[in-house]
């Protein structure tokens, strides 16, 4: 008998309708790309020819998705068996944040109609980061689709399947590890061949791996952490806090190993005293370390740790701190050049809202309707 | 385990997995700058002798079969202001003051042609994931495919010059950016001609030929002193269809190209500094051989990967049975 | 025995001063001088060939479209270019609208206006002379300019600007002319037709054109004397100007007006003494700089080199002295018209001597004749076909360009070495009419014609001098360069 | 028709018409042409008209030829409308002039020096070729005296000076290297002397007409630049009013005679054209008075710059230009300029501001309602 239940109840509420406009809207813009081209709909140009459609719904979206990773590191490979509750909810939101980071890579692609070219062995460049960003990203949506069929398998009930799956699943969580790791350093790694256009402050070169890894799994975290807190607000349910406090205590450790590492990297190139600089870029780099080191003081206090509210509020910095790193290095101190600018649309800003609104209604549906959030102890 | 354990051992598994895999530092560096071909073709433009004609940016069109850019509603003007999907080519102008001498830093003007510089190591051609950019072995020519490519846009923000350029505003767009005139259909070069650019400069400041012939004939204008004349030539360094006598400007001296980023087939000479030009700020290390670099240490031959891979399933394998055992102890 | 300086002389091209030594009122002796030098043969030198096409052509802007010529003629040859037939009419339609201009203006403005001066009024046709030809008020001179700047439309439309033109290349003309320009170009002939047909002639060309004899002409003059030509053939048989400006020398013609099968005008040296006809010995041509300021030895003018000496004591002019076989020629449109064989001319000349009556008829002979050729080069342009050959310039050689101007024979001499000009040396009509002494003492046509010219008491100006020297119209920029 | 277009003031024309033999219309239209080439309003025109009706504001004038071809007169010759000789006639009083004089040797000098006298300071001297000053000038010479010692002779009392052609006006093409004559231009010998230079190989007779008749007209010279060339007729570049600009700026040349290019009219600039460095007014004036593009550049030769010193017989005839100005220069994108580079929109700034927000504010409120709950009751909403 399955540990997880299905939430039940109306799916069509009223946050649910008003998610659903938000959606219907950035389709409407989606198809309008297709038909008319990518101009007509998004703002990016010649010098910024990645716009959020890449930065937030691929480079941030996948590392927000990234709670799957995070847990099934802590579950399988650390052997917390007692994060186990928490992994389904996170699967399910890592497939969905991964698969619309899929769709979004699709229709932000210039020339989607040949997107079979990469999954050609002929056509592989491999030096190329991109490939292997795309190949993994492909490869690990198949794997969460595994990792997460149980859930479907066990409400249309196919026990036989769940037998057979159960033998070879340690081999795709295996890989539903491995390959985060190697997808979310290389989205780093992108920035080393961006070269010069990567502010300073920001172009790590041969380190953007490792800071992309790491802030992975730092927003994986806290994005376990905030859904669990959201669910359970929701859904109601026993209180998690007390699980997601000690996830909290290891993103933090994370986040000192994280901003450590940004500072002694800066220091070893020189380019400390750009952060003093009170320019843009500056003021940038300050924000994004604020957003890191106020999580760590939440999460250093035991007490605060503790605290629910505190736990969220933690979390949530630490997602912005993450995003904002990624739109850092790619969008707001990104320096193409003279004369170059960027702002999304609102158009685009709205596809990407679509996205989200998707991303959330899936999400809700299929908690009501699958067994996906753990059997509450009190239900 | 306790908590602290716990910690402990993420920390140490992250620093030993992660390091591992994602770091690597020393190797990075392995990779160097590719080397100019032996037979690289180039050209050699000369801002100096630019009178902005703009006879290069319509033969461009024109060779290219490129459709005019405009910005009003009549398509009887080309009035491309930068490169785009349908411009692989556009002379701008820098201006400072009053803007009244040629060729002059501070109250003067200066052109500047944009176009693709076929770097000796390319970054777009070394960040396309399905080898849509490729670079000829031996002209050096970087040239495109759209038969491979996806539109992923990498090459954009790949190329330090933001040359390769997407046509946004088509509904099955592609990327655009000089190929040389050798592009299949054009093959000016292997025809033995020499690009549209070249031929139409009428003042030779857009010179063809050999990347070694041109470095050799901007060494020699670096020579020069300022006031004398010098016979430049136009077309085809190697067998210039003419000559002309010009006064030799106060050139800077700064070959662009002979060394930045590894160098480039194209390669500029200017009496205004290239910062001013909208040069970007490059180092002599190509970011491409920094970033392969990282990429080859961490999955050349999908080594570190499959060790990786094999280790957690081992793990993973473990501990799932594990749990599966005391799951059955107390059921 | 009286020496006496005429000049400087106005109404003519440039300048020109004549030393005359005067013995019972007669000319015994004569001396031509020409006090303007500008060195264009120096300046062309180490210049780009193809400069050639604008320099050559600013040595004179009265037949500065021949100039024009004679350099592309000379770079033509250099390179072994061949011209389209387009190229060659627009030459052609060019060159005799130049021509035209230039003999007609010699008459209206600069010989006849020399028979309205006051010495004459006692001339049974004075009147109406100095109402057709005064000097600045003459009505004939009024309607030749009003027809001379519809006539010059021809060389703005066939070459761009006039004087200096710059549109004849070695390869044919950079002007492709369509064909509404084709019908301008013949309405604008046609015009000029009827301006000879009306005030010149006062008769039909044709009738003009087909006249053969002294005799003959005298009598149809004498039928249509409302006509400027009439008027002059009086005055001319008043004043015997068939006995002034004799000179028994050698004619000599280039060929004039060449098209794809040959030339209007043709080739050839005559002897009047002999009255025989022979071809030239372009070879046989020297130019002697005894009696100019300059230093040099007498050389073919395709190896000629001279430098100025202007402290030379034997010189007096700046004109070198051209010889054809060591002997002067006179040049111009009457050596054309006998070299070709016109019957009026050659009967005007069977005497033996070329004299002033004849040099003005032959003029105004040969302008009916090129109206008529005009029109036949006009109809024969292809519109859409080429006008210039592309072909580049040689980088070594040498060439020539001899042409015939409206006063005579030019040419243009050249080497061309690494593309730069090694040599260049002008031949002008007026250098081998008006040369100076030359080492064996042989004066030029002018100062031979001089002599016997009759000086009445107390003239400084002489009047018939002034007839003598203004039948050969000078041009005298051209002849000193 | 005149009178609707010209207030003529009661102005009686019926003189002038007789005497040039033409009718008023085309008189005044001429002198309104001549008026708006100068920059001058229609009143000028009229008191330009005035003034050459009135023979009594005639000036006298001494024409002068040194190294020449005669060339500028030729062109002056077939000027029309009116001609030339009206203009002289009536214009002004030609007092001296070698090849269009009536009279003949000595006697013309006589007349000459005798104007010179008479009109002390009133007289306009026109220069017409270049001044050999090499070995005391002696290669030019008239009536036995040296061009240069005429030429300052003539000047010391002129009213005005013009330097007629590109001869008169910085030596033409007998100062070309090595100017074996020392040749030079009137202003060159005359240091100090006011000179109105009108160059060109012929000039335009209409830029000395238009001279004349404005000094005629005011009793001063016209605006001058710095090269003491009347600014309305060479205030610009051939290059700025060129036909054939546009094939310029989209890249069009000729490189042959002849060939495909030429056939088309493109641009000739690859040809050597120097219209790019030669201050002229001959695009728009043209030559010969045929209309239609008759002028060099319109009959497929590219311009070589007979008017501008350094320029025309001094550089190779078909060696580039130095493109003197780039106008307009706001056809070039400067090295900024990005076609498509998008700055923010206000909706925009909003929406993303609004969406962050949204996630903030959601944060809050959970994050209380988690403390609420973490504090033992449960959560309010069970089943959403």
């Amino acid at each position: 008998m399955s540990t997880h239940q299905q939430t039940g109840g109306r799916i069509f509420t009223l946050p649910f309708m008003l998610l659903g406009i938000v959606a219907v809207i950035g389709l409407y813009y989606i198809v309008e790309r297709f038909v008319l081209g990518m101009g007509a709909v998004a703002n990016i140009n010649g010098g910024f020819p990645w716009g959020i459609w890449v930065v937030y719904d691929v480079v941030i979206g996948t590392a927000l998705a990234c709670g799957g990773y995070a847990l099934a590191f802590t579950v399988y490979v650390f052997n917390k068996g007692k994060y186990h509750p928490l992994v389904r909810p996170a699967l399910l939101a890592s497939l969905l944040g991964y698969a619309l980071g899929g769709f979004g890579a699709i229709f932000d692609m210039g020339r989607w109609w040949q997107f079979y070219n990469i999954l050609i062995p002929g056509n592989w460049n491999f030096n190329s980061v991109m490939l292997e960003v795309g190949l993994c990203v492909a490869l690990y949506i198949i794997v969460l689709i595994i990792e997460f069929s149980p859930a479907f398998l066990e409400k249309i009930g196919a026990k036989g399947l769940l037998k057979v799956l159960d033998k070879v699943l340690f081999f795709f969580i295996a890989l539903g590890v491995l390959l985060p790791t190697m997808h979310q350093s290389s989205l780093g790694s992108l920035l080393i061949a961006m070269g010069y256009k990567v502010d300073p402050l920001w172009q790590t070169m041969q380190f953007q791996p490792l800071l992309a890894v790491v802030s992975a799994l730092i927003m994986g975290y806290s994005i376990v952490i905030f859904e669990a807190s959201l669910s359970n607000v929701r859904f109601g349910g026993k209180s998690e806090t007390p699980l997601l406090s000690v996830l909290g205590k290891v993103a933090m450790g994370l986040m000192i190993v994280f901003v450590a590492a940004r500072i002694i990297i800066l220091v070893s190139q020189g380019k400390i005293g750009l952060i003093f600089a009170g320019d843009f870029s500056s003021i940038m780099f300050v924000l994004e370390m604020a957003l890191f080191i106020l999580p760590a003081l939440i999460l250093m206090s035991p007490t605060s740790r503790q605290n629910g509210g505190l736990l969220l509020i933690a979390a949530v910095s630490m997602l912005f701190a993450g995003a904002l790193y990624r739109f850092n290095a790619f969008l707001f101190t990104f320096d193409p050049g003279p004369g170059y600018a960027y702002f999304p649309s609102v158009s685009e800003i709205m596809v990407t809202l679509g996205i989200i609104a998707i991303e959330i209604m899936a999400y809700l549906v299929v908690v009501k309707t699958m067994p996906v959030l753990h059997r509450s102890e009190q239900a | 385990m306790k908590r602290r354990d716990f910690l402990k051992n993420s920390l140490r598994a992250g620093a030993g997995v992660l390091a591992g895999a994602v770091v690597a530092p020393d190797d990075a560096e392995a990779r160097p700058n590719l080397e100019p071909k032996e037979g690289a073709v180039g050209m050699l433009y000369d801002s100096t002798l630019c009178v902005g004609c703009k006879a290069c940016v319509a033969m461009c069109k024109e060779v290219n079969g490129m459709p005019p850019v405009t910005i009003s509603e009549i398509d009887a003007w080309d009035e491309a202001r930068d490169l785009s999907g349908d411009t692989l080519n556009v002379i701008k102008i820098y201006k400072d003051g009053a803007g009244k001498t040629k060729d002059a830093e501070v109250n003067g003007f200066a052109f500047e042609k944009r176009s693709c510089m076929h770097c000796v190591d390319p970054g777009c051609v070394s960040v396309c994931p399905v080898t849509a950019l490729t670079q000829h072995p031996i002209t050096g020519i970087v040239s495109y495919n759209a038969d491979a490519c996806i539109g992923c846009r990498n090459c954009m923000v790949g190329c330090p010059y933001n040359v390769p350029q997407f046509q946004y505003d088509k509904t099955f767009g592609q990327i655009n950016k000089c190929q040389m005139c050798n592009q299949k259909g054009v093959e000016r070069i292997d025809n033995g001609m020499m690009t549209g650019c070249a031929e139409a400069c009428p003042t030779g400041a857009t010179l063809f030929g050999t990347r070694d012939a041109l470095l050799a004939e901007a060494k020699r204008r670096m020579e020069l002193k300022p006031g004398e004349t010098y016979n430049y030539p136009r077309g085809d360094v190697s067998k210039p269809d003419s000559y002309h006598e010009k006064t030799v400007p106060a050139y800077k001296q700064h070959i662009w190209g002979e060394k930045e980023a590894g160098g480039t087939n194209v390669m500029h000479i200017s009496s205004i500094s290239f910062d001013k030009l909208g040069m970007p700020p490059l180092e002599e290390r190509s970011a491409a051989s920094v970033a392969e670099g990282v990429q080859h240490s961490l999955y050349n031959y999908l080594a570190l990967p499959a060790v990786a891979l094999a280790g957690l399933s081992f793990v993973v394998k473990r501990n799932a049975d594990k749990a599966k055992d005391q799951k059955g102890e107390r059921s | 025995m009286t020496r006496l300086l005429v000049g400087p002389f106005n109404r003519v091209e440039g300048d020109l001063e004549v030393n005359l030594q005067i013995d019972e009122g007669r000319v015994t002796e004569a001396w031509a001088n020409s006090p303007l030098y500008r060195g264009f043969e120096n300046i062309l030198q180490g210049r780009p060939a193809l400069d050639a096409l604008v320099i050559a052509p600013r040595i004179c802007g009265i037949c500065s479209v021949s100039q024009s010529l004679a350099a592309a003629t000379a770079l033509r040859h250099a390179a072994g270019i061949t011209m389209p037939e387009n190229g060659m009419l627009s030459a052609n339609i060019a060159h005799g609208a130049e021509n035209i201009a230039d003999h007609l203006t010699h008459f209206y403005l600069f010989f006849m206006p020399d028979f309205a001066r006051d010495i004459y009024a006692d001339q049974p046709w004075f009147a109406s002379i100095v109402d057709r030809f005064k000097a600045t008020v003459g009505t004939g001179a009024a309607q030749w300019l009003e027809q001379r700047r519809r006539l010059l439309h021809v060389l703005g439309i066939v070459a761009g600007k006039w004087p200096h033109s710059l549109a004849f290349q070695p390869g044919g003309s950079t002007k492709s002319i369509d064909k509404g320009e084709k019908i301008r170009l013949l309405s604008t002939v046609q015009d000029l037709r009827r301006f000879l047909e009306t005030n010149v002639f006062a008769d039909n060309l044709d009738a003009v054109t087909e006249l053969t004899n002294a005799d003959a002409l005298f009598a149809w003059a004498d039928n249509h004397p409302t006509g400027d030509f009439a008027q002059f053939l009086t005055v001319s048989r008043a004043c015997d100007l068939d006995t002034l400006g004799q000179v028994a020398l050698p004619l000599m013609s280039q060929g004039a007006y060449h098209n794809l099968e040959g030339s209007l005008f043709s080739r050839g040296v005559f002897d009047p003494a002999t009255g025989k006809r022979n071809s030239v010995n372009i070879d046989a041509f020297s130019e002697d700089l005894t009696s100019t300021w300059m230093q040099g030895a007498t050389a073919h003018p395709a190896n000629a080199t001279a430098h100025v000496d202007a402290d030379k004591d034997e010189a007096y002019s700046w004109c070198k002295a051209p010889r054809l076989n060591a002997q002067p020629v006179e040049v111009g449109a009457l050596a054309r018209q006998v070299v070709d064989g016109q019957a009026l001319i050659c009967d005007l000349v069977r005497a033996g001597k070329t004299h002033v009556q004849a040099r003005i008829v032959a003029r105004l002979i040969e302008t009916a004749r090129l109206v008529s050729a005009m029109e036949g080069w006009v109809k024969a342009l292809k519109p859409g076909m080429p006008f210039c050959e592309e072909k580049p310039m040689v980088k070594t050689g040498t060439g020539s360009g001899l042409i015939e101007a409206a006063r005579g024979s030019l040419g243009h001499w050249l080497a061309i070495k690494n593309g730069q000009l090694s040599h260049y040396q002008i031949i002008a009509p007026t250098t081998w009419n008006f040369s100076p002494r030359c080492a064996a003492g042989v004066a030029g046509p002018l100062e031979q014609a001089l002599v016997g010219t009759p000086v009445r008491a107390k003239e400084h100006d002489p009047i018939a001098v002034q007839h003598v020297v203004r039948s050969f119209d000078p041009c005298m920029v051209c002849t000193v360069h | 028709m005149a009178e609707k277009e010209f207030d003529t003031g009661g102005f009686d024309f019926s003189e002038v018409e007789k005497r040039l033999g033409v009718t008023r219309r085309t008189f005044l239209t001429f002198c309104a042409g001549v008026a708006g080439s100068l920059g001058l309003s229609t009143n000028s025109a009229m008191a330009m008209a005035k003034a050459i009706a009135q023979p009594k504001k005639r000036p006298p004038v001494i024409w002068l030829h040194g190294q020449e071809c005669t060339g500028p007169s030729e062109s002056l010759l077939r000027s029309e409308q009116p001609s030339l000789e009206h203009l002289i006639l009536d214009m002004i009083s030609l007092d001296y002039h070698q090849t269009l004089d009536a009279g003949a040797g000595h006697k013309v000098e006589e007349i000459k020096k005798k104007s010179m006298e008479e009109n002390k300071g009133k007289y306009l001297l026109v220069v017409e070729g270049a001044i050999p000053v090499a070995d005391g000038g002696i290669y030019c010479k008239i009536a036995g005296e040296t061009m240069v010692d005429l030429t300052k002779e003539a000047a010391e009392h002129a009213a005005a000076i013009v330097a007629f052609g590109s001869c008169a006006a910085w030596g033409g093409v007998q100062s070309a290297a090595p100017n074996p004559t020392g040749a030079k231009g009137t202003q060159a010998v005359l240091p100090g002397k006011p000179v109105v230079n009108i160059p060109g190989c012929p000039p335009n007779p209409a830029n000395f007409l238009g001279t004349v008749l404005y000094f005629v007209t005011f009793g001063k010279l016209p605006p001058l630049d710095e090269q003491n060339r009347p600014k309305w007729a060479y205030g610009r570049l051939i290059h700025e009013n060129c036909y054939r600009r546009p094939h310029f700026d989209a890249g069009r040349f000729a490189t042959e005679f002849g060939d495909e290019g030429h056939k088309k009219g493109y641009c000739l600039y690859k040809l050597g054209c120097k219209g790019p460095e030669t201050y002229n007014n001959c695009p728009s004036l043209e030559f010969n008075n045929v209309g239609g593009g008759v002028w060099p550049i319109g009959v497929g030769h590219p311009c070589f710059g007979c008017s501008e010193q350094g320029v025309g017989f001094n550089k190779p005839l078909f060696s580039l230009a130095d493109v003197k100005t780039h106008t307009p220069p706001n056809a070039f994108p400067e090295i900024d300029d990005r076609s498509d580079a998008s700055g923010a929109s206000t909706g925009a700034v909003a929406l993303a501001s609004a969406a962050a927000g949204a996630v903030a504010g959601a944060t809050l409120v959970t994050a209380r309602k988690l403390n609420s709950s973490d504090d033992g009751s449960n959560s309010d909403d069970q089943n959403g």
